[in-house]
Protein backbone atom coordinates (compact mmCIF):
# COMPACT_ATOMS: atom_id res chain seq x y z
CA UNK A 1 0.00 0.00 0.00
CA UNK A 2 1.06 3.30 -1.32
CA UNK A 3 1.25 6.32 1.32
CA UNK A 4 1.13 9.41 0.34
CA UNK A 5 1.72 13.04 2.66
CA UNK A 6 0.88 16.43 1.83
CA UNK A 7 1.59 20.09 3.74
CA UNK A 8 2.16 19.96 7.42
CA UNK A 9 2.23 16.14 7.45
CA UNK A 10 4.84 15.36 4.54
CA UNK A 11 6.94 18.30 6.86
CA UNK A 12 6.63 16.60 9.92
CA UNK A 13 7.20 13.47 8.84
CA UNK A 14 10.05 13.93 6.52
CA UNK A 15 8.57 11.98 4.11
CA UNK A 16 6.24 12.50 1.03
CA UNK A 17 5.60 8.92 0.38
CA UNK A 18 5.60 5.67 2.35
CA UNK A 19 5.18 1.86 1.19
CA UNK A 20 3.38 0.19 3.85
CA UNK A 21 2.03 -3.49 4.87
CA UNK A 22 -0.49 -2.96 6.91
CA UNK A 23 -1.56 -6.37 9.10
CA UNK A 24 -4.52 -8.10 8.08
CA UNK A 25 -7.25 -6.20 11.12
CA UNK A 26 -6.85 -3.16 8.54
CA UNK A 27 -9.99 -2.79 6.75
CA UNK A 28 -10.97 1.29 6.98
CA UNK A 29 -9.18 4.60 6.91
CA UNK A 30 -9.81 4.78 10.36
CA UNK A 31 -7.97 1.32 11.12
CA UNK A 32 -4.98 2.32 9.09
CA UNK A 33 -5.26 5.77 10.93
CA UNK A 34 -4.63 3.40 14.48
CA UNK A 35 -2.00 1.47 12.51
CA UNK A 36 0.02 4.74 11.25
CA UNK A 37 0.28 6.30 14.39
CA UNK A 38 1.96 3.39 15.90
CA UNK A 39 4.40 3.40 13.54
CA UNK A 40 7.03 6.40 15.02
CA UNK A 41 6.90 9.28 17.77
CA UNK A 42 6.16 11.43 14.77
CA UNK A 43 3.45 9.45 13.48
CA UNK A 44 1.69 9.58 16.31
CA UNK A 45 1.90 12.99 16.87
CA UNK A 46 0.63 13.66 13.39
CA UNK A 47 -1.95 11.69 13.69
CA UNK A 48 -3.30 12.58 17.07
CA UNK A 49 -6.88 13.14 17.24
CA UNK A 50 -8.14 16.68 16.88
CA UNK A 51 -5.24 17.31 14.42
CA UNK A 52 -8.13 16.79 11.55
CA UNK A 53 -5.75 14.50 9.26
CA UNK A 54 -8.25 14.15 6.07
CA UNK A 55 -7.76 10.99 3.81
CA UNK A 56 -8.09 10.32 -0.12
CA UNK A 57 -8.12 6.65 -1.51
CA UNK A 58 -7.22 6.29 -5.19
CA UNK A 59 -8.08 10.04 -5.77
CA UNK A 60 -10.97 10.23 -3.86
CA UNK A 61 -11.60 11.84 -0.82
CA UNK A 62 -12.60 9.36 1.87
CA UNK A 63 -14.16 8.94 5.55
CA UNK A 64 -13.27 7.02 8.36
CA UNK A 65 -15.57 4.21 7.58
CA UNK A 66 -14.30 3.83 4.16
CA UNK A 67 -12.90 0.60 3.12
CA UNK A 68 -8.72 0.10 2.83
CA UNK A 69 -6.86 -2.38 0.90
CA UNK A 70 -3.47 -3.64 0.08
CA UNK A 71 -2.73 -1.59 -3.46
CA UNK A 72 -4.50 1.36 -2.74
CA UNK A 73 -3.22 4.59 -2.89
CA UNK A 74 -3.72 6.41 0.39
CA UNK A 75 -2.72 10.21 1.41
CA UNK A 76 -3.25 12.01 4.70
CA UNK A 77 -3.19 15.74 4.38
CA UNK A 78 -4.62 18.46 6.36
CA UNK A 79 -8.36 19.90 5.50
CA UNK A 80 -7.98 22.03 2.33
CA UNK A 81 -6.79 25.19 1.50
CA UNK A 82 -7.05 25.95 -2.38
CA UNK A 83 -8.95 28.54 -4.34
CA UNK B 1 -16.68 19.13 -20.91
CA UNK B 2 -15.66 21.43 -18.55
CA UNK B 3 -11.95 23.16 -19.24
CA UNK B 4 -9.51 22.35 -16.10
CA UNK B 5 -6.54 23.20 -15.48
CA UNK B 6 -3.72 23.07 -12.91
CA UNK B 7 -0.71 24.76 -13.92
CA UNK B 8 1.85 27.62 -12.72
CA UNK B 9 1.75 30.05 -15.32
CA UNK B 10 -0.68 33.33 -14.88
CA UNK B 11 -3.79 32.61 -17.00
CA UNK B 12 -5.13 35.31 -19.67
CA UNK B 13 -8.78 35.76 -18.58
CA UNK B 14 -10.01 37.20 -21.86
CA UNK B 15 -8.87 34.67 -24.26
CA UNK B 16 -11.00 32.07 -21.38
CA UNK B 17 -13.84 33.92 -21.24
CA UNK B 18 -13.46 34.32 -25.66
CA UNK B 19 -13.17 30.49 -25.43
CA UNK B 20 -16.14 29.55 -23.63
CA UNK B 21 -18.53 32.11 -25.88
CA UNK B 22 -16.73 32.16 -29.46
CA UNK B 23 -19.43 31.36 -32.35
CA UNK B 24 -22.19 30.76 -29.87
CA UNK B 25 -25.30 32.66 -29.49
CA UNK B 26 -26.98 30.87 -27.14
CA UNK B 27 -25.35 32.43 -23.88
CA UNK B 28 -26.66 35.23 -22.03
CA UNK B 29 -24.59 35.24 -19.38
CA UNK B 30 -20.80 34.79 -18.19
CA UNK B 31 -20.29 35.06 -14.45
CA UNK B 32 -16.34 34.68 -13.38
CA UNK B 33 -14.22 34.76 -10.42
CA UNK B 34 -10.98 35.36 -9.86
CA UNK B 35 -8.86 34.68 -6.64
CA UNK B 36 -6.03 37.00 -6.18
CA UNK B 37 -3.12 36.79 -3.62
CA UNK B 38 -3.58 39.40 -1.22
CA UNK B 39 -0.84 40.87 1.24
CA UNK B 40 -1.71 40.44 4.55
CA UNK B 41 0.23 40.73 7.54
CA UNK B 42 3.21 41.10 6.29
CA UNK B 43 2.83 38.41 3.74
CA UNK B 44 5.98 37.86 1.08
CA UNK B 45 4.62 34.98 -0.84
CA UNK B 46 1.75 32.29 -1.26
CA UNK B 47 3.57 28.32 -2.08
CA UNK B 48 0.41 26.15 -3.06
CA UNK B 49 1.13 22.37 -2.66
CA UNK B 50 -1.38 20.17 -4.29
CA UNK B 51 -1.36 16.26 -5.07
CA UNK B 52 -0.89 16.44 -9.03
CA UNK B 53 -2.49 12.92 -9.28
CA UNK B 54 -5.73 13.69 -7.88
CA UNK B 55 -6.40 17.29 -8.22
CA UNK B 56 -7.58 17.62 -11.99
CA UNK B 57 -9.87 14.26 -11.32
CA UNK B 58 -11.61 16.54 -7.97
CA UNK B 59 -11.91 19.57 -10.33
CA UNK B 60 -13.36 18.13 -12.86
CA UNK B 61 -15.61 16.50 -10.37
CA UNK B 62 -16.61 19.78 -9.24
CA UNK B 63 -17.27 21.21 -12.43
CA UNK B 64 -19.51 18.42 -13.55
CA UNK B 65 -21.74 19.03 -10.89
CA UNK B 66 -22.25 22.39 -11.65
CA UNK B 67 -23.03 21.17 -15.09
CA UNK B 68 -25.62 18.88 -13.65
CA UNK B 69 -27.16 21.67 -10.99
CA UNK B 70 -27.29 24.64 -13.78
CA UNK B 71 -27.78 24.11 -17.40
CA UNK B 72 -24.77 25.93 -18.35
CA UNK B 73 -23.37 25.63 -21.58
CA UNK B 74 -19.80 25.49 -20.30
CA UNK B 75 -17.34 26.35 -17.08
CA UNK B 76 -13.77 26.47 -17.05
CA UNK B 77 -11.68 26.23 -13.61
CA UNK B 78 -8.07 27.60 -13.96
CA UNK B 79 -6.02 26.73 -10.17
CA UNK B 80 -2.35 27.95 -10.05
CA UNK B 81 0.32 25.91 -8.12
CA UNK B 82 3.90 27.29 -6.90
CA UNK B 83 5.01 30.14 -5.64
CA UNK B 84 3.05 33.13 -6.22
CA UNK B 85 3.13 36.77 -4.65
CA UNK B 86 0.66 39.77 -3.66
CA UNK B 87 -1.41 40.41 -6.54
CA UNK B 88 -1.00 37.97 -8.45
CA UNK B 89 -4.43 35.93 -9.37
CA UNK B 90 -3.90 32.46 -7.97
CA UNK B 91 -7.74 30.68 -9.34
CA UNK B 92 -10.00 31.60 -12.48
CA UNK B 93 -13.77 30.44 -12.32
CA UNK B 94 -15.90 31.17 -14.98
CA UNK B 95 -19.73 29.86 -15.97
CA UNK B 96 -21.54 30.39 -18.72
CA UNK B 97 -25.56 30.30 -19.32
CA UNK B 98 -28.19 31.34 -21.05
CA UNK B 99 -29.57 33.45 -18.21
CA UNK B 100 -27.49 34.90 -15.15
CA UNK B 101 -29.08 32.98 -12.08
CA UNK B 102 -27.50 30.22 -13.64
CA UNK B 103 -24.31 31.79 -14.41
CA UNK B 104 -24.18 33.64 -11.25
CA UNK B 105 -25.20 31.06 -8.66
CA UNK B 106 -22.69 28.44 -10.50
CA UNK B 107 -19.67 30.59 -10.09
CA UNK B 108 -20.56 30.67 -6.37
CA UNK B 109 -20.96 27.16 -5.93
CA UNK B 110 -17.69 26.34 -8.20
CA UNK B 111 -15.58 28.64 -5.35
CA UNK B 112 -17.31 27.22 -2.50
CA UNK B 113 -16.70 23.42 -3.35
CA UNK B 114 -13.18 24.24 -4.69
CA UNK B 115 -12.01 25.64 -1.36
CA UNK B 116 -13.50 22.41 0.47
CA UNK B 117 -13.00 19.89 -2.12
CA UNK B 118 -9.69 20.24 -4.00
CA UNK B 119 -6.21 19.12 -2.76
CA UNK B 120 -4.74 22.02 -2.34
CA UNK B 121 -2.42 23.51 0.39
CA UNK B 122 -1.61 27.23 0.91
CA UNK B 123 1.85 27.95 2.82
CA UNK B 124 2.23 31.57 3.67
CA UNK B 125 6.05 33.26 3.55
CA UNK B 126 6.17 36.07 5.89
CA UNK B 127 8.67 38.68 4.90
CA UNK B 128 9.93 38.18 8.30
CA UNK B 129 9.81 34.86 9.87
CA UNK B 130 8.74 31.43 9.65
CA UNK B 131 6.48 30.09 6.69
CA UNK B 132 3.43 29.02 8.20
CA UNK B 133 0.63 26.56 6.64
CA UNK B 134 -3.04 28.28 6.35
CA UNK B 135 -5.36 26.62 8.27
CA UNK B 136 -8.64 26.11 6.88
CA UNK B 137 -11.60 28.22 7.76
CA UNK B 138 -15.21 27.43 9.21
CA UNK B 139 -16.28 29.73 7.04
CA UNK B 140 -15.38 27.96 4.07
CA UNK B 141 -17.34 24.72 5.11
CA UNK B 142 -20.17 26.74 6.19
CA UNK B 143 -20.34 28.29 2.19
CA UNK B 144 -19.70 24.84 0.89
CA UNK B 145 -22.60 23.45 3.18
CA UNK B 146 -25.45 25.82 1.62
CA UNK B 147 -24.79 23.54 -1.56
CA UNK B 148 -25.72 20.42 0.31
CA UNK B 149 -28.92 18.48 -1.41
CA UNK B 150 -31.14 16.44 0.50
CA UNK C 1 -15.88 55.74 -6.51
CA UNK C 2 -17.46 52.97 -8.65
CA UNK C 3 -16.91 53.23 -12.50
CA UNK C 4 -19.62 53.94 -14.78
CA UNK C 5 -19.57 54.28 -18.15
CA UNK C 6 -22.51 53.87 -20.65
CA UNK C 7 -21.82 53.96 -24.12
CA UNK C 8 -22.22 52.37 -28.01
CA UNK C 9 -18.49 50.71 -28.24
CA UNK C 10 -17.66 46.82 -26.67
CA UNK C 11 -15.52 47.10 -23.28
CA UNK C 12 -12.46 45.30 -22.58
CA UNK C 13 -13.21 42.75 -19.76
CA UNK C 14 -9.04 42.70 -18.94
CA UNK C 15 -8.45 46.11 -19.28
CA UNK C 16 -11.34 46.75 -16.85
CA UNK C 17 -10.55 44.27 -14.35
CA UNK C 18 -6.81 45.51 -14.15
CA UNK C 19 -7.77 48.91 -13.72
CA UNK C 20 -10.02 47.65 -10.49
CA UNK C 21 -6.91 45.30 -9.08
CA UNK C 22 -3.67 47.65 -10.41
CA UNK C 23 -1.05 48.37 -7.64
CA UNK C 24 -3.28 47.08 -4.80
CA UNK C 25 -2.68 44.02 -2.63
CA UNK C 26 -5.51 44.23 -0.63
CA UNK C 27 -8.09 42.84 -2.78
CA UNK C 28 -8.55 38.45 -2.69
CA UNK C 29 -11.70 38.22 -4.80
CA UNK C 30 -12.77 39.57 -8.43
CA UNK C 31 -16.38 38.84 -9.91
CA UNK C 32 -17.32 39.54 -13.32
CA UNK C 33 -20.42 39.62 -14.72
CA UNK C 34 -20.71 39.97 -18.77
CA UNK C 35 -24.21 39.98 -20.31
CA UNK C 36 -24.58 38.95 -23.68
CA UNK C 37 -26.69 39.23 -26.42
CA UNK C 38 -29.01 35.51 -27.62
CA UNK C 39 -30.01 34.95 -30.87
CA UNK C 40 -33.37 33.59 -29.39
CA UNK C 41 -36.70 33.25 -31.78
CA UNK C 42 -34.62 34.01 -34.89
CA UNK C 43 -33.70 37.80 -33.41
CA UNK C 44 -31.58 40.24 -35.80
CA UNK C 45 -30.68 42.52 -33.45
CA UNK C 46 -31.18 44.12 -30.11
CA UNK C 47 -31.50 47.60 -29.94
CA UNK C 48 -30.98 49.44 -26.55
CA UNK C 49 -32.74 52.61 -25.92
CA UNK C 50 -31.98 54.96 -22.06
CA UNK C 51 -32.95 58.57 -20.98
CA UNK C 52 -29.55 59.38 -21.43
CA UNK C 53 -29.80 62.25 -18.38
CA UNK C 54 -31.30 60.00 -16.35
CA UNK C 55 -28.96 56.61 -16.76
CA UNK C 56 -25.54 57.37 -15.41
CA UNK C 57 -26.97 58.80 -12.10
CA UNK C 58 -29.36 55.49 -11.84
CA UNK C 59 -26.10 53.21 -11.88
CA UNK C 60 -23.98 55.16 -9.81
CA UNK C 61 -26.79 54.84 -7.14
CA UNK C 62 -26.90 51.37 -7.42
CA UNK C 63 -23.15 50.82 -7.34
CA UNK C 64 -23.02 53.27 -4.66
CA UNK C 65 -26.16 50.55 -2.75
CA UNK C 66 -23.39 47.82 -3.34
CA UNK C 67 -20.22 49.85 -2.03
CA UNK C 68 -22.77 50.37 1.30
CA UNK C 69 -23.33 46.68 1.55
CA UNK C 70 -20.33 45.30 0.95
CA UNK C 71 -16.95 45.85 1.87
CA UNK C 72 -16.00 46.48 -1.87
CA UNK C 73 -12.57 47.73 -3.05
CA UNK C 74 -14.28 48.65 -6.04
CA UNK C 75 -16.63 48.36 -8.86
CA UNK C 76 -17.75 48.95 -12.24
CA UNK C 77 -20.63 49.11 -14.28
CA UNK C 78 -20.86 49.43 -18.35
CA UNK C 79 -23.89 49.51 -20.18
CA UNK C 80 -23.43 49.77 -24.05
CA UNK C 81 -26.85 51.34 -25.39
CA UNK C 82 -27.83 51.49 -30.03
CA UNK C 83 -28.05 48.46 -31.69
CA UNK C 84 -26.14 45.35 -31.07
CA UNK C 85 -26.20 41.59 -32.53
CA UNK C 86 -26.17 38.24 -30.94
CA UNK C 87 -23.01 37.60 -29.79
CA UNK C 88 -22.39 41.05 -28.52
CA UNK C 89 -21.43 41.89 -24.93
CA UNK C 90 -24.42 44.25 -23.30
CA UNK C 91 -23.58 44.81 -19.99
CA UNK C 92 -20.17 44.46 -17.57
CA UNK C 93 -20.27 44.36 -13.55
CA UNK C 94 -17.34 44.30 -11.86
CA UNK C 95 -16.93 44.17 -8.06
CA UNK C 96 -14.07 43.63 -6.26
CA UNK C 97 -13.41 42.49 -2.31
CA UNK C 98 -10.76 41.43 0.08
CA UNK C 99 -12.87 37.92 0.31
CA UNK C 100 -15.12 36.15 -2.33
CA UNK C 101 -18.21 36.27 -0.50
CA UNK C 102 -18.47 40.19 -1.02
CA UNK C 103 -17.54 40.13 -4.56
CA UNK C 104 -20.12 37.35 -5.52
CA UNK C 105 -22.60 38.75 -3.84
CA UNK C 106 -22.68 42.52 -5.43
CA UNK C 107 -21.74 41.29 -8.70
CA UNK C 108 -25.87 39.40 -8.24
CA UNK C 109 -27.17 42.32 -6.55
CA UNK C 110 -26.11 45.22 -8.88
CA UNK C 111 -26.95 43.00 -12.24
CA UNK C 112 -30.39 42.41 -10.41
CA UNK C 113 -30.61 46.37 -9.78
CA UNK C 114 -29.24 47.20 -12.67
CA UNK C 115 -32.08 44.75 -14.43
CA UNK C 116 -34.88 46.60 -12.54
CA UNK C 117 -33.79 50.44 -11.57
CA UNK C 118 -32.03 51.44 -14.67
CA UNK C 119 -33.56 53.62 -17.38
CA UNK C 120 -32.72 50.77 -20.26
CA UNK C 121 -35.16 49.62 -22.83
CA UNK C 122 -34.63 46.94 -25.52
CA UNK C 123 -36.08 46.41 -29.07
CA UNK C 124 -35.55 43.31 -30.47
CA UNK C 125 -35.32 42.76 -34.25
CA UNK C 126 -36.59 39.82 -35.81
CA UNK C 127 -34.90 38.45 -39.28
CA UNK C 128 -38.60 38.57 -40.37
CA UNK C 129 -41.34 40.93 -39.04
CA UNK C 130 -41.74 43.57 -36.92
CA UNK C 131 -39.58 45.25 -33.83
CA UNK C 132 -41.16 44.54 -30.63
CA UNK C 133 -40.59 45.98 -27.20
CA UNK C 134 -39.22 43.44 -24.66
CA UNK C 135 -41.23 43.05 -21.87
CA UNK C 136 -39.67 43.33 -17.94
CA UNK C 137 -39.92 39.57 -16.54
CA UNK C 138 -41.15 39.02 -13.21
CA UNK C 139 -38.39 36.64 -12.29
CA UNK C 140 -36.41 40.03 -12.32
CA UNK C 141 -38.80 42.01 -9.58
CA UNK C 142 -38.39 38.72 -7.54
CA UNK C 143 -34.57 38.72 -7.94
CA UNK C 144 -34.31 42.47 -6.93
CA UNK C 145 -36.52 42.09 -4.31
CA UNK C 146 -34.43 39.54 -2.49
CA UNK C 147 -32.06 42.34 -1.73
CA UNK C 148 -34.63 44.67 -0.29
CA UNK C 149 -33.87 45.67 3.33
CA UNK C 150 -36.48 46.46 6.28
CA UNK D 1 -42.96 71.25 -16.98
CA UNK D 2 -41.22 69.38 -19.58
CA UNK D 3 -42.76 66.19 -20.32
CA UNK D 4 -40.33 63.12 -21.50
CA UNK D 5 -41.07 59.72 -23.22
CA UNK D 6 -39.35 56.36 -24.05
CA UNK D 7 -39.54 53.12 -25.56
CA UNK D 8 -43.00 52.32 -27.05
CA UNK D 9 -44.87 55.18 -25.50
CA UNK D 10 -42.16 57.39 -27.64
CA UNK D 11 -43.67 55.45 -30.78
CA UNK D 12 -47.25 55.06 -29.65
CA UNK D 13 -47.41 58.87 -28.98
CA UNK D 14 -45.31 60.27 -31.83
CA UNK D 15 -43.25 62.68 -29.83
CA UNK D 16 -40.42 62.00 -27.37
CA UNK D 17 -40.89 65.33 -25.52
CA UNK D 18 -43.80 67.88 -24.92
CA UNK D 19 -43.75 70.94 -23.07
CA UNK D 20 -47.24 71.15 -20.96
CA UNK D 21 -48.71 73.35 -18.12
CA UNK D 22 -50.92 71.43 -15.97
CA UNK D 23 -53.80 72.77 -14.40
CA UNK D 24 -53.25 74.01 -10.44
CA UNK D 25 -54.89 70.74 -9.02
CA UNK D 26 -52.27 68.39 -10.47
CA UNK D 27 -49.82 67.87 -7.26
CA UNK D 28 -48.56 64.73 -8.03
CA UNK D 29 -47.49 62.15 -10.71
CA UNK D 30 -51.13 60.29 -10.23
CA UNK D 31 -52.69 63.22 -11.07
CA UNK D 32 -50.29 63.98 -13.62
CA UNK D 33 -51.07 61.03 -15.40
CA UNK D 34 -54.69 61.63 -15.42
CA UNK D 35 -54.42 65.14 -16.84
CA UNK D 36 -52.13 63.65 -19.42
CA UNK D 37 -54.65 60.92 -20.42
CA UNK D 38 -57.03 63.14 -21.09
CA UNK D 39 -55.04 64.84 -23.91
CA UNK D 40 -55.96 62.79 -26.64
CA UNK D 41 -57.16 59.58 -27.35
CA UNK D 42 -53.51 58.21 -28.34
CA UNK D 43 -52.65 59.66 -24.78
CA UNK D 44 -55.82 57.81 -23.19
CA UNK D 45 -54.50 54.85 -24.78
CA UNK D 46 -50.84 54.91 -23.75
CA UNK D 47 -51.98 55.97 -20.09
CA UNK D 48 -54.69 53.36 -19.51
CA UNK D 49 -54.24 51.63 -16.35
CA UNK D 50 -52.98 48.18 -17.35
CA UNK D 51 -50.35 49.50 -19.48
CA UNK D 52 -47.86 49.75 -16.25
CA UNK D 53 -46.47 52.92 -17.29
CA UNK D 54 -43.68 54.14 -14.88
CA UNK D 55 -42.38 57.51 -14.21
CA UNK D 56 -39.16 59.81 -12.73
CA UNK D 57 -39.41 63.08 -11.75
CA UNK D 58 -36.01 64.99 -12.03
CA UNK D 59 -34.34 62.06 -12.82
CA UNK D 60 -35.50 60.00 -10.18
CA UNK D 61 -37.36 57.26 -10.22
CA UNK D 62 -41.41 58.15 -8.79
CA UNK D 63 -44.15 56.60 -7.68
CA UNK D 64 -47.80 57.89 -7.86
CA UNK D 65 -47.94 59.94 -4.39
CA UNK D 66 -44.52 61.53 -5.24
CA UNK D 67 -45.22 65.49 -6.16
CA UNK D 68 -44.78 67.04 -9.32
CA UNK D 69 -44.13 70.85 -9.47
CA UNK D 70 -44.15 73.50 -12.61
CA UNK D 71 -40.49 73.77 -13.78
CA UNK D 72 -40.00 69.71 -13.18
CA UNK D 73 -38.83 67.42 -16.07
CA UNK D 74 -41.20 64.43 -15.92
CA UNK D 75 -40.31 61.39 -17.87
CA UNK D 76 -43.06 58.44 -18.52
CA UNK D 77 -41.57 54.64 -19.90
CA UNK D 78 -42.95 50.73 -19.68
CA UNK D 79 -41.19 49.01 -16.69
CA UNK D 80 -37.34 48.84 -17.72
CA UNK D 81 -35.59 46.00 -19.28
CA UNK D 82 -31.81 46.58 -19.59
CA UNK D 83 -29.01 44.54 -18.19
Amino acid sequence: MKVLYFAWLRERLGVAEEEITPPEGVATVRDLIAHMAARSPAHAEAFAAGKGVRCAVNLDFATPDDPVRPGDEVAFFPPVTGG
Amino acid sequence: MPRILVQEAPFDVAAEMARLTASRHDIGALASFTGICRADDGLAAMVLEHYPAMTERALTRIAEQAMERWPLTGCTIIHRVGRLTPGEPIVLVLAASAHRAAALEACAFLMDWLKTRAPFWKREEPREGAPRWVEARAEDDAAAARWQTG
